[in-house]
């Protein structure tokens, strides 16, 4: 094997590990700890911004901004893709 | 009032500006003393060769990367270690990521 | 309340909000013709800057500034985005700004004969407001977003001279690697969001207990924003997009990156600040380790980046190394900081690793800058084909022996002055690093003394007889530059005691963050 | 053992995706490895916010008998994989342009052979 | 990519008014049903890149040209910023949600609890789907159409 194939694998599996043994220190699936914030946005979605839909809530009310970010970044990803796809001149 | 403090030690640009002109001064009253025949484009300026002719632009440029031979050469050892190191090869960029995310986990997830 | 405090008090979302209202509009406005164009787009940065030096004289004088997003209050769970500015946040606008305005004079002229130029400018604005984005929110998967803006914008204009094969090549490594960096902050975030359900870094500062989860959150943050920010062994994706995106470009994309590296001050210093003096095994202290791992990098980075400096032929590669040795200076001065916490060298640490935060910046840029203006009238990257151009281009030859005295810290210019702030400070933590970093920085010297010989000395080459000095908006973008290094150079306490010592001070003083947050409900 | 499965699997994505970034040569490979870990990732974030028998976020005919906020599970996690999917589309994007591209400079996809910038 | 066969290009001719309404649909009750501007642009987009296969990206690219969708694009984003700047004029905040409880355009608050769907309420967040949904369906058929273009033809640039 070459030396570059038994680096990656160790430090791989270095990684691996503590990733798995962090994982098993988070919440069991389905039992969030703790919900405070989440538990305010469902219960004052209705009256504090007039929304049925709590996920459109906090995309577009309480988490705008990164709304505004996430479409800057599609747009950025449009003049990206049509600068990359320029006709240059001869 | 200009001075740096480091807490250790202090740095004054306008005292060193001031050391530094009156050097200067010195160094050009200094100058003075030389040859006053000395003129610009006549032969005086011209490289001597032992007569043999000026060669041409091209030859007399020294390359850059011939610069500073002498200290590539004797490291010669580091620089094969580095050059192995810097492969240009996108995944060995990542793969340097997660070599360095696994060392510092051992690091700081063990202590 | 009067207008002026109506406007400071807008002034953050302001910031964001012009230069992206402008990137939206530059395709539009771009049809009309050039001149317009460009006005325009100098016009957006000018209001931008006019808000950025509002809020700093606020900031700077009144402490931290708050600003929710969609609410006028603080409510009691964090829900909403909030932008958080203090001193060290609007130091970082403050460079950003000096950098995109240099960048938009000096492109003026310098890709005047480029086509696609509606969507460089878009993009160049979308860099600035992402970079400045970074710098002052207060949220960290805000942060991330801005990240990742900043991330797509750099790499599409890395690539703006598509008809090099290189350009495509470095555009295509830099992208891989920052878009696996950001999904690993993603998935840090996310477990900073399933421990505490927050996003606010004020408030996870509050609550952060440092479980073995928080150790593995920030190795992950630590080393991706270290990777963005061109830490030694993760840094070979610098030198390639620094070297082949346009040199205007560069320097924005340098912003970016410092935006990074004040990504990793921002995690360690405010994130963790409550437990950074947890004694773990052995009795070390948390800083005390971190410290030590930064320092370990910087070194490295310093030593690498010096060396590999010297053996290059690209120009705009050879100092893309050298601001990968730049980068190590920083961190081995936030290093020295976090290792000796507490005691009055380590605070002299942070006064010299931010000073030369705004010094790298400078002296970096004005070498890009130099590197573009020997690019544009030779059209040649290789040392070895250019020769002997100070005949011809004299204030060209000026501004690179300020940029070279200042980026190798020769007195009386700003190099020296934070560098001396440095080595001092660092001294005292362990001789050693002092000394490697003095001998590193002689090793410099050297490097653009070579450049210095091969480009502007050396007999005149055929090729270049008719070579002529660049363009005057080109000029007075280097001249901008170069003043500042002198100014800064001559009276660096005057910068240190208006803009560093505030942004230090910021940094130690994390309770304050803490507070203007969690205590103001 | 069983409710840490779904971590399981957002662990086995990340590294099956960090795998093809790190041992596959072509350019396509890597582009789709990091889709992989991207999906790794925004499995992890939807997988947080799930609660028990929690029903979506949404009063519009909400069903009978549902309690909230205890029956609905997390809206915020749902916002934010719905950022990085979008942060994930761009990133897609602008990679395979340049893919593209880089294959018509340099007539071949090997990350072995693209490497003009070394040393 | 040239044109494919008459069965496909008749039957997209039916599905895509089909998908372009249920697209519509999506971004126009985001704010009461799953979904909202991004989706909905996405599945719009998807019925444009559906078109773009049927017929062939040269055709698609004869009847509008990409600077046209990008003005689009831009348009939309224009739309969204405004309508966050306007909550900065109206309620003194940026992203402030000014219509909510207002009474008017969008401006009824809903009962709390399980309700019907009144479309009239939400605020600003139609508006910002809409915007959204325009930008989104110009973005993504942009990316869609000048790659399948760009591909169709040998040699693009140099």
């Amino acid at each position: 094997m070459e030396k570059r194939t038994i680096v990656a694998v160790l430090v791989f599996t270095i990684v691996a590990v503590f990733f798995f043994f962090s994982l098993f220190l988070i919440h069991p699936f389905g039992k969030p700890g703790q919900v405070n914030m989440d538990d305010h946005i469902i219960a004052n979605t209705q009256n504090e911004t007039g929304t049925n839909n709590g996920v459109t809530s906090v995309v577009f009310d309480y988490r705008g901004f990164d709304t505004l970010g996430e479409a800057t970044i599609l747009f950025a990803a449009v003049a990206g893709v049509l600068m990359i796809f320029r006709r240059v001149k001869q | 009032m200009f001075s740096l403090e480091s807490g250790s030690g202090f740095w004054n640009p306008i005292l060193w500006i001031l050391i530094f002109s009156i050097a200067f001064l010195l160094f050009y009253g200094i100058r003075g003393f030389g040859k006053s025949t000395y003129k610009k484009d006549t032969d005086q300026t011209k490289a001597f060769l032992s007569g043999n002719e000026e060669p041409s632009a091209e030859e007399m440029h020294v390359k850059a990367s011939n610069l500073y031979w002498g200290f590539t050469t004797s490291m010669k050892t580091v620089y094969t270690e580095l050059r192995k190191m810097h492969t240009g090869n996108t995944s060995d960029y990542v793969l340097w990521f997660v070599i360095i995310l696994a060392c510092l986990f051992l690091i700081i997830g063990v202590m | 309340m009067n207008n002026i405090d109506v406007l400071i008090e807008q002034s953050p979302a302001l910031i964001i909000a012009i230069p992206l209202l402008g990137a939206f509009l530059m395709p539009l406005v771009s049809r009309i013709n050039s001149t317009v164009r460009n006005i325009f787009g100098l016009l957006v940065l000018c209001l931008t800057g006019f808000f950025v030096g509002m809020l700093a004289s606020d900031v700077l004088a009144n402490g931290p500034r708050l600003y929710i997003f969609g609410a006028k209050d603080l409510a009691v769970p964090m829900v909403r985005i909030l932008f958080e500015v203090d001193s060290m946040s609007i130091f970082m606008a403050l460079i950003t700004m000096v950098l995109a305005f240099i960048a938009m004079i000096y492109s003026w002229s310098f890709m005047k004969d480029h086509d696609g130029l509606d969507k460089y400018y878009t993009l160049v604005l979308l860099l600035i407001t992402s970079t400045l984005g970074m710098e002052l929110t207060g949220d960290i998967f805000n942060f991330f977003v801005f990240l990742e803006i900043s991330c797509i914008a750099s790499c599409a204009l890395i690539a703006f001279w598509i008809s090099e094969g290189e350009a495509l090549e470095a555009a295509f490594k830099y992208i891989v690697v920052s878009a696996i960096g950001a999904l690993f902050v993603l998935f840090a975030i996310g477990m900073l969001y399933a421990q505490y359900n927050a996003l606010n870094i004020a408030t996870l500062a509050n609550v952060l207990k440092y479980t073995f989860l928080d150790k593995i959150i920030l190795v992950l943050l630590v080393v991706v924003l270290g990777m963005k920010a061109g830490l030694v062994p993760m840094h070979m994706w610098l030198p390639d997009s620094y070297g082949r995106a346009p040199p205007s470009v560069t320097l924005i994309i340098m912003g970016a990156t410092l935006a990074s590296f004040y990504g990793v001050v921002r995690v360690i210093f405010t994130l963790y600040g409550n437990v950074l003096s947890t004694t773990m095994r052995f009795s070390i202290p948390l800083n005390v380790l971190v410290g030590w791992i930064l320092i370990t990098l910087a070194i490295i980075s310093i030593i690498v980046g010096v060396a590999m400096a010297l053996i290059q032929s690209d120009l705009m590669r050879l100092i893309g190394f050298s601001a990968v040795a730049e980068v190590g200076y920083m961190f081995l001065a936030i290093g020295a900081g976090i290792a000796a916490l507490g005691t009055p060298y380590a605070t002299t640490a942070l006064h010299g690793g931010i000073l030369h935060l705004l010094n790298d910046a400078l002296d970096i840029g004005l070498l890009f800058l130099v590197a573009g203006a020997v690019y544009y009238v030779t059209k040649k990257r290789s040392l070895d084909d250019i020769s002997g151009l100070a005949r011809n281009m004299k204030y060209t030859t000026v501004f690179f022996i300020i940029g070279l005295l200042a980026v190798a810290g020769m007195p009386p210019l700003n190099g020296f002055a934070s560098k001396f702030l440095i080595y001092e400070s660092v001294y005292q933590l362990n001789p050693i690093l002092s000394i490697v970093a003095i001998l590193c920085s002689i090793l410099m010297l050297a490097v653009f003394v070579k450049v210095f010989y091969a480009v502007f000395m050396g007999p005149e080459l055929p090729a270049f007889k008719n070579v002529t000095e660049a363009p005057k908006s080109m000029l007075l973008a280097m001249g901008l530059v170069a003043a500042l290094a002198i100014f800064i150079g001559l009276f660096p306490n005057l910068v240190i005691d208006a803009l560093v010592k505030p942004a230090a001070d910021a940094l130690l003083n994390h309770a304050q963050y803490i507070g203007t947050v969690v205590g103001g409900i | 053992m069983i409710e840490y499965i779904p971590f399981i699997a957002v662990v086995t994505m990340i590294f099956i995706g960090l795998y093809a970034v790190l041992f596959r040569r072509n350019l396509i490979k890597i582009v789709i490895g990091i889709t992989i870990i991207e999906s790794g990732v925004n499995l992890f974030l939807i997988i947080l916010g799930y609660r028990e028998g929690g029903v979506a976020p949404i009063f519009t005919s909400l069903p009978a008998g549902t309690t909230y906020p205890a029956g609905m599970v997390l809206p915020v996690p749902q916002a934010l994989t719905l950022t990085s999917i979008v942060i994930g589309v761009a990133v897609l994007a602008l990679m395979l342009s340049l893919v593209m591209h880089i294959y018509r400079k340099y007539g071949t996809l090997d990350v072995r052979k693209i490497r003009r910038l070394k040393e | 990519m040239s044109g494919m066969s008459k069965i496909v290009k008749t039957s997209v001719n039916i599905l895509f008014p089909l998908t372009m309404i249920f697209g519509l649909y999506v971004i126009a009750h985001g704010h009461l049903t799953p979904g909202g501007g991004f989706q909905g642009g996405a599945i719009v987009a998807s019925g444009c890149a559906m078109i773009v296969v049927a017929y062939g990206s040269k055709w698609v690219f004869k009847q509008i040209k990409e600077n046209r969708l990008a003005t689009f694009e831009s348009i939309g984003a224009v739309g969204f910023i405004t309508v966050a700047l306007l909550g900065l004029v109206f309620s003194t905040v940026f992203f402030g949600n000014f219509l909510a409880g207002s009474n008017l355009l969008f401006g009824t608050t809903p009962a709390t609890g399980s309700t019907g769907a009144d479309f009239n309420t939400g605020g600003v967040l139609p508006l910002m789907n809409f915007a959204v949904g325009v930008k989104v369906i110009a973005g993504l058929f942009v990316i869609v159409l000048v790659m399948a273009y760009a591909s169709s033809v040998k040699e693009w640039d140099t």
